[in-house]
């Protein structure tokens, strides 16, 4: 039983760990933007299909891995300066259907460049075997994942909390008015931290392919986790994106052994619990 | 109801004998006159979201029987026209189709469908609309037990195989196998739980000393099963049962291969593996060993009207037939079929006409049982093995069959009698 | 803004009417397919001039509404299905249950701020999906609910005929649009209104603006109801995804296009929106991509919508929605 | 209400942001009648201060009594039904709505009963009530143009006006001069003697010395969050850390 409930965690974790990339950059997004990103799932998708042409061009994971985020980052930056920033001047709901519309047409020219099939998933060289626990084997590409996952929140950590940038990010956060007396150009930051954040998404897409199946409709699914993810975690807080991922994670693990068909109820009912008596979610800070 | 069938029966009766007169007194170019030029035929499957790509197959048969059947003429002189929309999975969307197919576009005979929500809606709308309906993907077996069967909605057909292919049918391959107690991981809606109930069901009476140790159910839309993986693989089971498929499929398959599920698993079935969309995804990397079947595998009838097909089809779109390409070519050949018997595109005619109706096609001989209206044809189970070429999956070598009167239900259709019409000899 | 004292009155209360005639006379000549998709017209005329007043008044933004729709649905088939077939009582039945379900959403969801309101009511509205979903024994799971007939009203009139279906829309329509008319140039609009723009004065005015707020969305919930009960007995089955949240983009969409600063405009967008997405269906099978396109255009260019612009030109002042 | 009671009473409020202390351990007591006036540099903390005693933000600790309740939980809207209201610095009107409709709104709460409304038409005595207020602000005339194409210091007359449309017991104006000329800036000071004419306690938060010394009998001053002096005019005038902290701003004016 305890080696069960010990693969079940590790699972749950590496779950989360997907999670957290995409929630990370939502909640970025909404900290500095104030911008409610719907279309932060379709980043996540575009990095699966770029890292997939990527990877078909230079026949590199790894290659891929690196390539795919920064080319969807750079995507994002220009949607923001052209599309979103007009934007800025209307309401906030405005903005999220904005970034819906954004959503419906980025997974439909998805669909039109790579075609409405799936597409396969690369093997990673050196990450296809296992580890073996208890006598059961573990991936570990899942290791690897969740590796990965404490690798990005230690990067961030480390920029937010002790590069020139990042502490410019932080004053952002807070008082825009007062980062922009310090001399920042607001614009530019905006549109940088928009790439930022597609950038996280992304990664989690290429990260998912090797396990999962990508098709134009991926994102659509992942983005309604994302969002009960800030909301138990706190919006704007990275914090909070990163525990809630991990919890969610665990729920959603643990709840195929133990409350097979509730465990999405019960995501809900965390979500209530917090809303009724911690309604800023369990970080309420900003970034 | 009983005034509409009296009248379109004598309806039927004038046109056929009309045409048969007409046929016998002038020859073939007044045929022509009885039939409507163009034929249309409308077809409808899911173009966008995470299944666009069964829209595709679809279309890509129904454009080459559409293509073949024109150039040769047409359907006794009339052209074919055809038309595709997306039906998207909603219910709503697929009704509203049928209803713009035939109210508004004129459509002669509709086709496709991929969901059992969709196929169940559009079904119960056929009485209003009276045009043939033949399905080609949706498997629900109350389209062909309920709405045909026991509501009388005889416009409806089916020429792919019903929920039976996928849990009965897998259950006589597990009976074969020397192992003792199975898991599953299955779609947590109808369709999987119907199956998996009809596999242990018909499992349990051919083998009587098997177990069903651990069951996990996976939502619609499950992007990572590895917590589900990882609870079968927690249980002391040597088979392995699932009805997943499409996109799902393959990421199970992905993550199942990275947790070592196909070496724990002595045996492993998936009853919807063998889809052209699975396999070209996986290609080289589709686990050797597996048992995998679907509704249309295209090595099989090793006979020559499948090789040929298979060759067009290839030529004509660089992929392999997908059971979804068969099947919207099949229907449309049946629909050629059952005009041309009738001689008539009139509802009334062409279901009496497809009623009882065996025609040949790639997947072989179907016989359209008058009951229920289900295409009733082979379809085998085999295990992977690879080759060189594209799709890089062959069975060749494994294949095994039952006849499909073994383990189809059949009417009158009692609710949990499985295996169905099979007697323990 | 001017719900009370609003110059252009007279303009949206004409175009109202003209829209109905229009209705009213296509309803004699309509044949099959058009009258299907005239009365999808109106029950998306419905739910979106019921979603105008959370959206459009208050400015809160929910995509939660398909599951009101749903629940409508469901509770009106289940009840023709099950207890007894009468769509009257199924109608009151059905709101009933809408009443209930937007009313503990909508108090869970206004517990937060705008932008959370709007992922919550997402939220919840997914969670009603998966119930839906998931309770198979109640809801027939994905195959959903079929079968659910029309019957006849007062025992007399009978509704199975599309065509005198179509004149039982009309009339809810007509009813919607005079409430929907009485709660807009009401002060209870302006207060709404007054809650869209700003809030925090609101509770300085002395005002609870979740109290209002969340009268808004019950109400909006209501005509979401009624907009599912009409859509179930003219699909004649009810199926999850009608829960679904891409379904809550539709009436979103169509208060967008025709004007959200408008009472013309929900019902001038549904319009145009059912017959632009069936126009967009028919000749490509990318539709999406064309919707979205649209969606951004209306909202990077023309928020006043359709009446909007044409109320902009009319004055003879340009921009000024 | 014995005169010696403070109606307003603030014992040992805090509240920082991150490791700001906006508002320090403040101590207050306002007496009813009069205006009095809080000053202090930017920064200060001025506005955090009301923020919190309008109820706009919750205090991390300490208590505020209206009248001897204790009222540092509740919520607005519970502080402006028992007479507490305030005006916004940045004009916090209802943008995109008539100066009319703008007044109705404030008056909507206090004067409609819940019965009509869905009612078409407006109660007579609200509407004449609407007018009236309009007149007493010279604004008859502009009473259908939104208020965003107002001018500054007519939009500030309806910032005020909207906060006193239902007379509170004690008002806050958060700098109502700021951002006005010298005409504006006159005609919102005679509003605001007209104010406490009429009974309402006013606390003025100003920068403008000018302004703060020729309406205010007391003056409390606030700098790093704390109060630093609290007296009359002449007192604050002449106190050493309060000239320290306006170096080289002129108090001796007015």
């Amino acid at each position: 039983m305890i080696e069960t409930l010990i693969f079940q965690g590790l699972t749950g974790l590496s779950q989360g760990m997907f999670l957290w990339l995409i929630s990370s950059g939502l909640t970025l997004v909404f900290g500095i933007l104030g911008v409610l990103n719907f279309a932060q799932g379709s980043f996540y998708m575009l990095g699966a299909f770029v890292g997939y042409s990527v990877l078909k061009f230079t026949g590199n994971f790894w290659l891929a891995t690196l390539f795919a985020p920064v080319i969807v980052g750079i995507f994002a930056f220009f949607l923001e300066r052209f599309l979103l920033k007009p934007a800025y001047k209307l309401d906030e709901s405005y903005q999220l259907l904005l970034t819906f519309g954004f959503a419906l047409v980025l997974e439909n020219l998805a669909k039109l460049i790579w075609g409405s099939g799936y597409i396969a998933s690369p093997r990673v060289p050196g990450l296809n075997g296992f580890v073996m626990l208890f006598n059961r084997p573990f991936p570990t590409y899942y290791i690897f994942i969740i590796a990965m996952g404490f690798l990005t929140v230690a990067v961030l950590w480390y920029f937010l909390k002790f590069t020139w940038p990042g502490r410019i990010l932080r004053a952002a956060s807070t008082n825009q008015e007062m980062a922009a007396a310090l001399g920042v150009n607001v614009s530019m930051l905006y549109s940088l931290v928009f790439g930022l954040g597609a950038i996280l998404s992304a990664l989690g897409g290429i990260l998912a392919t090797p396990i999962t199946v990508t098709s134009s409709g991926v994102g659509d699914t992942i983005i309604i986790k994302a969002f009960l993810v800030i909301v138990i975690g706190g919006l704007g807080s990275l914090k909070g994106a990163f525990v809630a991922s991990l919890i969610v994670g665990l729920i959603e693990s643990y709840g195929v052994i133990f409350m097979p068909f509730f465990e999405m109820a019960m995501i809900y009912i965390i979500v209530i619990f917090i809303l009724l008596f911690k309604p800023s979610g369990l970080f309420p800070e900003n970034v | 109801m009983k005034k509409f069938n009296r009248r379109s029966f004598v309806k039927a009766g004038l046109a056929g004998s009309a045409a048969v007169l007409f046929g016998g007194l002038t020859g073939k170019k007044s045929e022509a006159k009885t039939l409507k030029n163009p034929i249309k035929i409308a077809h409808q499957a899911v173009l966008s979201g995470n299944f666009a790509t069964y829209g595709k197959f679809h279309e890509m048969g129904a454009r080459l029987a559409v293509e073949e059947i024109n150039a040769n003429g047409g359907i006794l002189g009339s052209k074919i026209e055809y038309t595709m929309k997306d039906a998207t999975l909603k219910p709503a969307v697929a009704v509203r189709n049928a209803r713009y197919f035939v109210e508004e576009w004129g459509a002669d005979m509709i086709m496709g469908i991929d969901s059992s929500g969709q196929a169940l809606a559009v079904g119960k709308i056929m009485p209003q609309l009276n045009k043939p309906l033949i399905v080609t993907h949706a498997a629900t077996s109350q389209l062909n037990e309920n709405l045909v069967f026991k509501e009388g909605i005889k416009q409806i057909f089916r020429v792919s195989v019903p929920t039976y292919q996928d849990g009965i049918s897998a259950a006589f391959v597990a009976s074969k196998l020397p192992i003792k107690r199975w898991a599953t991981i299955s779609p947590s809606y109808t369709f999987g739980r119907v199956s998996w109930k009809a596999f242990k069901e018909t499992l349990k009476k051919l083998r009587p000393d098997v177990e069903f140790v651990s069951e996990s159910w996976a939502h619609f839309g499950t992007v990572d099963f590895s917590s589900h993986i990882s609870k079968v693989m927690s249980s002391n089971a040597e088979g392995f049962f699932t009805t997943e498929w499409a996109g799902e499929l393959i990421s199970l398959i992905n993550q199942g291969q990275k947790f070592g599920l196909f070496k724990k698993f002595k045996e492993v079935l998936l009853s919807l593996g063998g889809a052209m969309d699975v396999v070209e995804a996986l290609g080289k990397n589709y686990p050797e060993g597996v048992w995998i079947s679907c509704r249309y595998w295209y090595e099989y009838p090793p006979t020559n009207v499948n090789g040929s097909f298979v060759e067009r089809f290839y030529k004509r779109w660089k992929r392999y037939p997908h059971y979804v390409s068969e099947t919207s070519y099949s229907a449309i050949y049946a629909y050629k079929a059952a005009v041309e018997k009738a001689k008539s595109v009139k509802t009334e005619d062409v279901i009496k006409a497809l009623e009882g109706l065996t025609f040949v096609t790639p997947a072989g001989r179907r016989w359209i049982r008058k009951e229920d209206h289900q295409a009733v044809y082979e379809v085998p189970w085999g295990r992977v093995a690879h080759t060189d070429k594209p799709p890089y999956v062959t069975l060749k070598n494994s294949i095994m069959v039952w006849p499909a009167e073994v383990y189809y239900p059949h009417p009158p259709f009692k609710e949990n009698d499985y295996p169905p019409y099979y007697n323990n000899k | 803004m001017k719900a009370v004292f609003d110059p252009f009155e007279s303009f949206e209360k004409f175009l109202v009417i003209v829209i109905i005639l229009g209705y009213f006379v296509a309803g004699f000549f309509a044949h099959k397919f058009l009258s299907f998709i005239l009365i999808k017209a109106m029950v998306l005329s419905i739910f979106a001039m019921g979603y105008s007043i959370l959206f459009a008044r208050t400015g809160y933004l929910s995509f939660g509404h398909a599951a009101f729709f749903a629940v409508s649905a469901y509770s009106a088939g289940l009840f023709v299905l099950h207890i007894k077939n009468s769509m009257l009582l199924a109608l009151v039945v059905a709101l009933l249950f809408t009443l209930v379900v937007s009313a503990i959403i909508g108090f869970l969801s206004l517990l937060r701020s705008k932008i959370y309101f709007a992922m919550l009511t997402l939220a919840f509205g997914m969670g009603i999906y998966t119930i839906i979903w998931e309770w198979e024994s109640l809801t027939g799971g994905d195959d959903g609910l079929i079968g659910i007939n029309r019957s006849s009203l007062f025992g007399s009139i009978s509704l199975v005929p599309i065509n005198h279906y179509y004149f039982f829309a009309l009339v809810l329509l007509i009813l919607t649009a005079i409430s929907i008319y009485f709660i807009v140039y009401s002060p209870l609009g302006l207060i709404l209104n007054g809650i869209k723009e700003n809030e925090t004065r609101m509770r300085y005015a002395g005002f609870s603006p979740k109290i209002y707020s969340f009268l808004a969305f019950v109400i909006s919930g209501l005509f979401a109801g009624v907009a599912g009960y009409i859509d179930v007995f003219l699909e004649n089955s009810a199926s999850p995804v009608m829960a679904h949240w891409s379904e809550s983009a539709l009436p979103i969409f169509a208060v967008l296009l025709g004007g959200i600063e408008s009472f013309s405009g929900p019902m001038v967008g549904a319009l145009l929106l059912t017959l632009l997405i069936t126009f967009l269906q028919t000749v490509s099978s990318e539709w999406k991509l064309w919707y979205g396109l649209i969606f951004i255009v209306v909202i990077l260019g023309l928020r006043g919508g359709i009446v909007g612009f044409v109320k902009s030109k009319l004055k003879g002042r340009g921009g000024e929605q | 209400m014995n005169s010696k009671e403070p109606i307003l009473k603030v014992d040992k409020l805090f509240k920082s942001f991150g490791d700001l202390k906006a508002v320090n351990g403040v101590n207050l007591e306002i007496y009813e009648g009069g205006i009095v006036s809080i000053i202090g540099p930017n920064g200060a903390g001025k506005s955090t201060l009301v923020n919190i005693l309008t109820g706009f933000l919750f205090p991390d600790s300490g208590h505020i009594y209206f009248y001897g309740e204790r009222i540092e939980r509740k919520s607005i809207q519970y502080r402006v039904r028992k007479g507490l209201n305030r005006s916004f610095q940045i004009n916090s009107l209802f943008n995109g709505m008539t100066v009319k409709e703008n007044i109705l709104l404030g008056l909507l709460y206090w004067e409609l009963p819940l019965g009509r409304l869905l009612t078409n038409r407006l109660p007579k005595a609200l509407e004449e009530k609407v007018l009236e207020i309009i007149e007493s602000v010279n604004m008859t005339d502009k009473m259908n143009i939104e208020v965003d194409k107002l001018s500054h210091g007519e939009q500030r007359l309806i910032e005020i006006t909207l906060s006193i449309v239902k007379p509170p017991k004690l008002l806050f104006l958060d700098e109502p001069t700021s951002g006005l000329s010298p005409d504006e800036r006159n005609m919102i000071m005679d509003k605001i003697r007209s104010i406490a004419e009429t009974g309402t306690t006013v606390v003025l938060i100003e920068h403008n010395m000018d302004v703060v010394f020729s309406l205010a009998k007391r003056i409390v001053v606030l700098n790093r969050g704390s109060v630093i002096a609290d007296g009359e005019p002449s007192s604050i005038r002449g106190n050493e850390e309060v000239k320290k902290i306006y170096l080289g701003e002129d108090l001796t004016v007015a």
